[in-house]
């Protein structure tokens, strides 16, 4: 089948999103950005490549009789089995990378001391990674690098205590190694990892095994017809692709906010170092924009400052913000110094969730300062971007979007951090029916 | 009252956002009028005399969170006229009858042209004043500009204001005046009774409330001050200079006290004291009040200096007067006036043997380890080495 | 292109190129001369009355442009900082002060002079007071302060032009009279005043072109070339008569032949986008900047930068038989010296009048005078004029303050948007 | 008689802590103790850092006459007094190199740059701005993400050849631009050299400000030992025409610590002349 395929190449994280040729979305995959672009695009779009497989599994599935009330059990944990599938073939090779940076660590003296802590870390790893993927577990994050990372960095302090090493040093192997492991390409091989997963998920459920392969087998063999490719984001200037395959981010945005929510007239957006406020016309189309440059305080970087300082994961700090019963106010939101500020305060004797929801505020006022000067929230209002996930964020923004521009709707879909990649997907899907049309292809 | 009673309420109104005792005092009558300005001098007794009370309007300090103010202002623009905004687009400034934008810098002076965009119902008016200073020539001018605004003023009071109100008017702020340096000399002899943030809050709340309860304020203040029992501190004496327009937030005046500097004097709340002497309260008050301004007025940046020499020689002089050990140059970022003057400023005392520093603020820091750090420093040095 | 225009098209620049030259030239041999030197302001610059005392103009602020566009300012700036000077204030006095404290040399080469008097036109800007008190308090000069005061209800008073005129008579006169050792003849000054006229109508002609849509010109990049004699040390001299009838000629031939504006590259191939632009370019990477446009396609059509100097084309002229009365009305008239809702006018009639697409604002860190209130302003033209704007914040001449990437992702950004428009509307 | 003080200067990265005994002129080190604040209570930590400095040192708490902290710690309970960062840095540098003239304090947020004289009496100073551009945080960040450990960061940078700067002036934004730098192929050491450069230029044009021109700069703090950084600093003053000499000492990061110490010592004699010392603080 025809695919178009948008990918949103962000300063945190990278998207993609493949849409069918009537512009239904199939499928999206997201990794972390990392310094190769090539690499980060091509892992995004290999998830999104599997999402759109997961979403034919349950195409298939829904029409095989016997099968169609477990669909929903069956994809949750043929995803589940398929991802721990493809961490452990990771881990496996950030352990050989490790093993080989061992001796390259000039801080440390004794290198056969320093591979024995690696072998212990790595096997509590692997433990811990695989009861992170046993069935029903919450996980911090996707990403292989924040799992593997945060993981690691337990087990080498736990080993570091026995051991008498350097924490420092066990940390830098690990930092030296995982920046290697990223810069791979993703490895191909889908279809194999699909079929191991499978035969996982019948060992573990009791699923019967034949009755299941089929459907897979088929959904295997559509063919993905990739048609046309558009990049947007921060990084699309130094994405592999000619000119005319790249667009605003900007319009991406407000052309996928559109998409989600035809009624959507204001988008706001907060990535990783950019805030975005932008209207759009009844069409997708931009009327106006704002965004901050040059200097990143608000953006969806300072919750990962924090989440740092803090020890915790992302995902963890709107809820702790939830608890809070009294905002503090915070002023400075440089993002650098957000770590300090956090600290001058707890000394101070505020509690840990009141700064915190104090600083989510601080975010979403700023936000609503760039929404102000693009000219306001008119009806209906889209929030997208990666922090639209964190629901202190969310709740405070409704609060101050309420209170001063009176009762209108909110939009935020749990999907809303693709908002940019499905955009471009959508200009992905017109420029290459219209070349098609042009080079008179068949376009059905 | 005890001090603590009038610094509370001074707290209350610095801390009130939406006016309330002027819109309390306006509200006591049919006919009363509020007139805002900003930052630094206009002719209150004018507006006075019209029966109106002038309102001070100094930003919306670090209580505010300014959301609309953002979006008519860059970065690099200081704080003042974006919580002035604010105030303005949240419809806390409606009560106003009219407001008045007095030359100081180019950002106040487009703000008035903003706010007749925003509100083309309301008096907006810029005012000019001269930087030629002889009679004949910016004096005249002066005169002139000062019945025009008594002329619009007479207009929207509904009745001519004659010059007899005009000079009871003086006489009033001539009270205040004399106050207002009494308080300032008082906590010049003995810091450690008139701390800082006291006084600040002080000259604040005359910005807000009637002249007359200001001026009983500051009667009580000084009665109950000088009773009360203070320890003293082992401070250095400096002198604030920098901070005209757009006040710092109240926490870093008391880091500067807390950091071991006794503040002996400012130029906080300068339009309290703009005028330095007494007025005549018996001749033709529009040429008494262009006279003071001409020629008995307070320095700042903002105002030109027709001689080389006379760079300075203000802030010299209140060094001398107040016997401090330095200078603390305090600016608010962004602000042109105060920044470009500065290195003019900071030769004049180098050349003079007075030692000094000088950081940047905005109405809303929030960090004060960085302050405190560089006023804490000067404190040491001008302790352990003097 | 054809070859002729080419030659005509190299003749007006190679004349102001001279005019410069030979302005420059004469700043820095004074020492042989004994010509004395005014520096002055480009808002409220005085020239015709400066010229009556045989004395030369020396504006700062070109200068400071000067060695933006040669890349030395930001040294200068730094040099400056170094000595005191607060990163926030305007970046033509920090590169001015730096030039000083790095010797003075002008544009030439040559060490410019120490100017004999610092006529303060405090006009439309704040900084200027404080820029010559600074350069008094570093070279004591005599100083002679003009205030403009300013037009804060839109319209010029009698008492603002009264003030204006009682300064020029009973202070600047003067004082000029005592540099220059010349005695002021008022029919002297009328003579200078009709040349500034009769080049003021051709200035106006040239602004105007843009009208044409095919525009012959760009009024902001190409703009800053046309106005330059005019808002110098030239206007009331025969050459800036002859370089305004030189650009003339040339401009109706592109109109002829129906070529776009020159640009540092070629001729402009197509016109994509036409756009009226508020505020000052930036200096440092002039080039680079220009390209962003002349790339897409997209031309000014007219701007507000190429009125600082003087706004002529709402009919002001420089007027013999009333000299000083003129001279005032020209510094009050002057683009920052009018109030907001005056600026907001003339925007939204340059969109209007010139088929604009739309509006950009180029945002200037150094300069409140400018920047404070655009946004407003913008969001005002949008309303009235029903054209989307844009907004780009850059400096004037501190390199550290030019985004590339920035700036090239809002222009992309906001053409792209008008595209989308213009086929949205097609479509309809 | 016999003096024993404590320094605690408390950072924005790390705690340090001296105990001092001095004999009018003469001093010596007692015990040290130098503390990653991580994610812990700075204060707690700098009460970690006394207890086991008077374990090692077997003091009792009342027999340290003078406990002066510095840096952020105003609040510390149990100190006698306190002195601003940058004087006890001041002070430290002289007694750690006596022919300092000015001191460059670079720590994990800030930089400073102070003038002193022979007596470590400080003449004029100079901090960055609260922006965080180039700071020691952001080279630790950037650091971890190129898998440098920080002891390598020096010797890396000084084989650059081909520094790559940073152009953005926002500490998270230049992360970004380091990524991108990556991707372009630019060599770890070429990134850290351009790092440093822009940081030395910062760094020395507060120096420059502070009018430091002769004698020796002493580098004090956290990354005052990071060789790459001094050999830009020595770069960037060369090319700006100061005619100063960078240096540091092992001990560089304990200046502040030390200074701290040695003025609580002077000051605890200056109180007992007054008879103050009831009220120390
Ligand atoms: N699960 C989550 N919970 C809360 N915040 C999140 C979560 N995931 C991502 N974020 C926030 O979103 C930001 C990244 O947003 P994104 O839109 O992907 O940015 P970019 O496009 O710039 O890469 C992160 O910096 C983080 O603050
Ligand atoms: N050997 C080293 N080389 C380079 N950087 C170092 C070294 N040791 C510490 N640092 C850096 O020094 C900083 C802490 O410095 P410090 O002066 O203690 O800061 P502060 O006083 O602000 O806490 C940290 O950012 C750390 O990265
Ligand atoms: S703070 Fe300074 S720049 Fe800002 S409005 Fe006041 S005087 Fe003007
Ligand atoms: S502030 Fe603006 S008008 Fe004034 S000198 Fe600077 S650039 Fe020119
Ligand atoms: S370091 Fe902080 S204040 Fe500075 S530009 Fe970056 S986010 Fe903004």
């Amino acid at each position: 089948m025809k695919c178009y395929i948008g990918i949103d190449l962000g300063s945190t994280t990278t998207k993609a999103v493949i849409v069918d040729e009537g512009g239904e979305a199939l499928g999206h995959g997201i990794t972390n950005s990392r310094s190769n672009y090539d690499t980060a695009s091509k892992v995004a779009k290999m998830e999104a490549v599997i999402s759109t497989r997961l979403t034919l599994f349950r195409q298939r599935l829904k029409c095989t009789p016997e099968l169609k009330d477990d669909t929903s059990q069956l994809l949750t944990e043929l995803e589940r089995c398929f991802r721990l599938e493809l961490f452990l073939e990771q881990l496996e090779e950030l352990h050989r990378a490790c093993a080989n940076n061992a001796g390259t660590v000039s801080t440390v003296d004794d290198r056969d001391a320093l591979r024995e802590a690696l072998e212990e870390i790595f096997q509590s790893l692997a433990q811990k990674l695989e009861s992170l993927f046993a069935p029903g577990v919450a996980r911090k994050s996707n990403f292989f690098r924040d799992l593997a990372g945060s993981a690691y960095m337990q087990a080498s302090e736990e080993v570091a205590k026995q051991t008498g090493l350097s924490f420092d040093a066990l940390l830098n192997v690990y930092d030296k190694s995982i920046i290697q492991v990223e810069s791979r390409p993703p490895s191909a091989n889908l279809d194999e990892k699909f079929l191991a997963a499978l035969d996982r998920v019948t060992e573990e459920t009791g699923f019967d095994r034949e009755r299941v392969r089929k459907p897979v087998q088929d959904a295997l063999k559509e063919d993905i017809e990739e048609c046309y490719t558009v990049g947007t984001g921060y990084g699309r200037v130094r994405l592999p692709f000619p000119k005319e395959h790249i667009r605003s981010e900007i319009l991406c945005h407000g052309l996928g906010a559109h998409l989600m929510y035809p009624g959507t007239r204001t988008v706001l957006d907060i990535g990783g170092q950019d805030t975005k406020g932008i209207q759009v016309d009844d069409t997708g189309i931009v009327a106006n924009f704002q965004m901050n440059d040059r200097c990143a305080a608000g953006c969806g970087r300072y919750l990962g400052y924090i989440a740092d300082e803090m020890n915790m994961g992302l995902h963890e700090l709107g809820p702790m913000a939830m608890k809070s019963t009294r905002t503090v106010r915070i002023n400075s939101t440089c993002t650098v110094f957000a770590g300090a500020e956090l600290r001058d305060r707890l000394a101070l004797g505020e509690k840990r969730e009141d700064i915190i929801a104090g600083l989510h505020r601080a975010i979403v006022l700023r936000a609503m300062s760039i929404i102000s000067r693009s000219g306001g929230v008119s009806n209906e209002f889209t929030f997208t971007g990666g922090v639209a996930k964190n629901e202190a964020a969310v709740k405070e923004l409704r609060k101050l979007v309420v209170e001063n521009y009176g009762d209108v709707t909110i939009n935020i879909d749990p999907d809303s951090i693709y908002t940019g990649a499905l955009g471009a997907a959508e200009f992905a899907r017109r420029s290459g029916t219209q070349a098609s049309l042009a080079t008179g292809g068949n376009p059905s | 009252m005890a001090v603590k009673d009038i610094i509370e309420r001074c707290t209350e109104l610095y801390r009130d956002l939406e006016f309330n005792a002027a819109k309390r005092w306006k509200a006591a009558g049919s006919d009363r009028k509020v007139m805002g300005y900003m930052p630094v001098y206009v002719p209150e007794e004018i507006i006075h005399a019209a029966g109106m009370m002038p309102l001070g309007i100094v930003g919306g300090g670090d209580q505010m969170e300014v959301i609309h103010g953002d979006a008519y202002y860059q970065s690099y623009i200081c704080r003042i006229p974006r919580s002035t905004i604010e105030l303005g687009v949240t419809g806390k400034l409606d009560f106003l009858d009219g407001i008045l934008f007095p030359s100081i810098c180019d950002v106040i002076r487009n703000l008035s042209g903003m706010w007749k965009m925003m509100r083309p119902d309301m008096y907006v008016q810029y005012f000019d004043v001269p930087q030629n200073f002889a009679d004949g020539i910016g004096g005249e001018y002066y005169v002139k500009e000062l019945e025009h605004l008594r002329d619009e003023f007479s207009a929207l009071a509904g009745r001519p204001v004659g010059d007899d109100a005009i000079n009871r008017s003086i006489a009033l702020y001539n009270e205040r005046r004399r106050l207002v340096r009494e308080i300032y000399d008082f906590r010049s002899e003995a810091p450690w009774k008139a701390p800082t943030a006291e006084v600040h809050l002080l000259m604040r709340a005359g910005l807000v409330i009637p002249v007359e309860e200001h001026i009983r304020m500051m009667q009580g203040y000084l009665a109950a001050a000088r009773e009360e029992d203070r320890p003293v501190r082992d401070c250095c004496r400096v002198v604030i200079n920098g901070s005209f327009c757009e006040q710092p937030p109240l926490n870093l005046i008391k880091t500067i006290e807390m950091a071991g500097c006794y503040v002996v004097d400012d130029d906080y709340m300068l339009g309290n004291r703009w005028l330095l002497e007494d007025l005549a309260t018996d001749g033709n008050p529009l040429e008494v009040l262009a006279d003071a301004f001409l020629h008995h007025s307070a320095d700042t940046a903002a105002k030109y200096c027709p001689r080389k020499e006379d760079v300075g020689r203000f802030l010299l002089q209140s060094v001398k007067d107040t016997k401090a050990e330095g200078v603390i140059f305090s600016a608010p970022s962004f602000c042109d006036p105060a920044l470009l003057e500065r290195p003019m400023l900071a030769d004049r005392m180098s050349e003079h043997g007075i030692p000094h520093i000088s950081f940047k603020y905005a109405e809303n820091s929030g960090q004060m380890q960085p302050i405190r750090e560089q006023a804490g420093t000067f404190a040491d040095t001008l302790k352990l080495w003097s | 292109m054809s070859k002729e225009s080419e030659v005509v098209k190299e003749s007006s620049m190679l004349m102001q190129k001279e005019m410069i030259a030979d302005n420059y030239e004469a700043l820095t041999s004074t020492a042989e001369s004994g010509r004395k030197v005014a520096s002055t302001f480009v808002p409220g610059n005085l020239n015709e009355l400066i010229m009556c005392f045989g004395m030369l103009n020396n504006l700062p602020e070109i200068n400071a442009i000067q060695n933006g566009m040669r890349k030395k300012s930001g040294a200068m700036i730094m040099d400056a900082e170094r000595n005191g000077h607060s990163e926030d204030v305007c970046t033509y006095v920090k590169a001015d002060i730096g030039q000083m404290s790095k010797g003075n040399i002008a544009p030439n080469g040559k060490p410019m002079p120490a100017p004999d008097l610092l006529l303060l036109s405090y006009t439309g800007c704040f900084t200027f007071m404080k820029w010559f008190e600074l350069l008094r308090h570093e070279h004591g000069c005599e100083t002679v302060m003009l205030q403009v005061p300013y037009t804060g209800d839109g319209v010029i008073t009698d008492n603002m032009r009264s003030y204006v005129i009682k300064q020029l008579k009973e202070e600047v006169i003067p004082a000029m009279e005592r540099v220059s050792g010349v005695k002021f003849d008022i029919d002297r000054l009328r003579e200078n005043l009709r040349r500034s006229a009769e080049a003021e109508d051709n200035l106006v002609w040239v602004l105007e072109s843009a009208k044409n849509v095919r525009s012959p010109i760009d009024a902001y990049f190409g703009g800053v070339y046309y106005i330059g004699p005019i808002f110098t040390a030239f206007r009331g001299t025969r050459e800036a008569i002859d370089y305004y009838r030189v650009l003339r000629g040339e401009i109706e031939q592109r109109i002829e032949q129906q070529l776009g504006p020159v640009t540092p590259e070629d001729d402009m191939e197509e016109e994509r986008y036409r756009l009226v632009v508020e505020g000052p370019p930036n200096w440092t990477s002039f080039r680079d900047f220009w390209k962003m446009f002349y790339d897409e396609g997209a031309v000014v059509v007219a701007s507000t930068y190429t009125k600082v100097g003087g706004v002529y084309d709402q009919g002001f002229r420089h007027d013999p038989d009333h000299p000083l009365e003129s001279l005032a009305e020209y510094c009050l008239g002057c683009y920052t010296n009018r109030n907001l809702p005056n600026r907001v006018d003339m925007l939204v009639n340059y969109v209007n009048d010139f088929q604009a697409d739309g509006l950009l604002v180029n945002s200037i860190k150094s300069c409140n005078s400018f920047s404070a209130g655009q946004l407003m302003m913008m969001q005002q033209v949008e309303k009235r004029s029903g054209k989307p704007a844009a907004f780009i914040e850059t400096d004037l001449v501190d390199p550290r303050y030019f985004s590339a990437a920035n700036v090239k992702n809002r222009l992309e950004s906001y053409f792209q948007m008008i595209e989308q428009k213009r086929s949205r509307i097609e479509a309809a | 008689m016999t003096t024993i003080s404590a320094g605690i200067d408390v950072g924005t990265g790390a705690i340090k802590a001296v105990v001092f005994e001095s004999r009018g002129e003469d001093t010596q080190w007692l015990a040290r103790r130098n503390f990653k604040i991580r994610q812990r209570d700075p204060l707690k930590l700098a009460r970690t850092a006394f207890d086991e400095m008077l374990d090692e040192t077997d003091l009792s708490e009342d027999q340290v006459h003078y406990v002066a902290t510095t840096g952020g710690g105003e609040n510390v309970p149990f100190a006698t007094g306190h002195f601003y960062s940058m004087t006890s840095h001041a002070r430290g540098a002289i007694y750690l190199e006596s022919e300092a003239r000015s001191v460059l304090d670079i720590g994990a947020l800030h930089g400073r740059a102070v003038k002193i004289d022979g007596r470590g009496k400080v003449l004029a100073y100079r901090m960055t701005s609260q922006c965080a551009s180039g700071s020691g945080q952001f080279l630790e960040n950037i650091a971890r993400y190129l898998g440098i450990a920080q002891s390598e960061i020096g010797s890396l940078s000084l084989q650059g050849d081909d520094p790559e700067t940073v152009s953005s002036i926002c500490a998270v934004l230049a992360e970004t631009d380091v990524i991108n730098m990556v991707s372009r192929g630019i060599t770890a050491p070429n990134i850290l050299r351009g790092i440093h450069l822009s940081m030395a230029g910062r760094l020395a044009k507060l120096l420059r400000v502070v009018k430091a021109d002769d004698g020796i700069v002493f580098l004090s703090g956290g990354l005052a030992l990071d060789e790459g950084l001094r050999g830009a600093l020595n770069d960037s003053m060369t090319k700006m025409k100061l005619k100063i000499d960078a240096k540091s000492h092992p001990d560089s990061a304990f200046s502040g610590a030390i200074g701290a110490a040695v003025w609580g010592a002077y000051r605890y004699h200056k109180l007992l002349e007054q008879g103050v010392l009831e009220k120390a603080s």
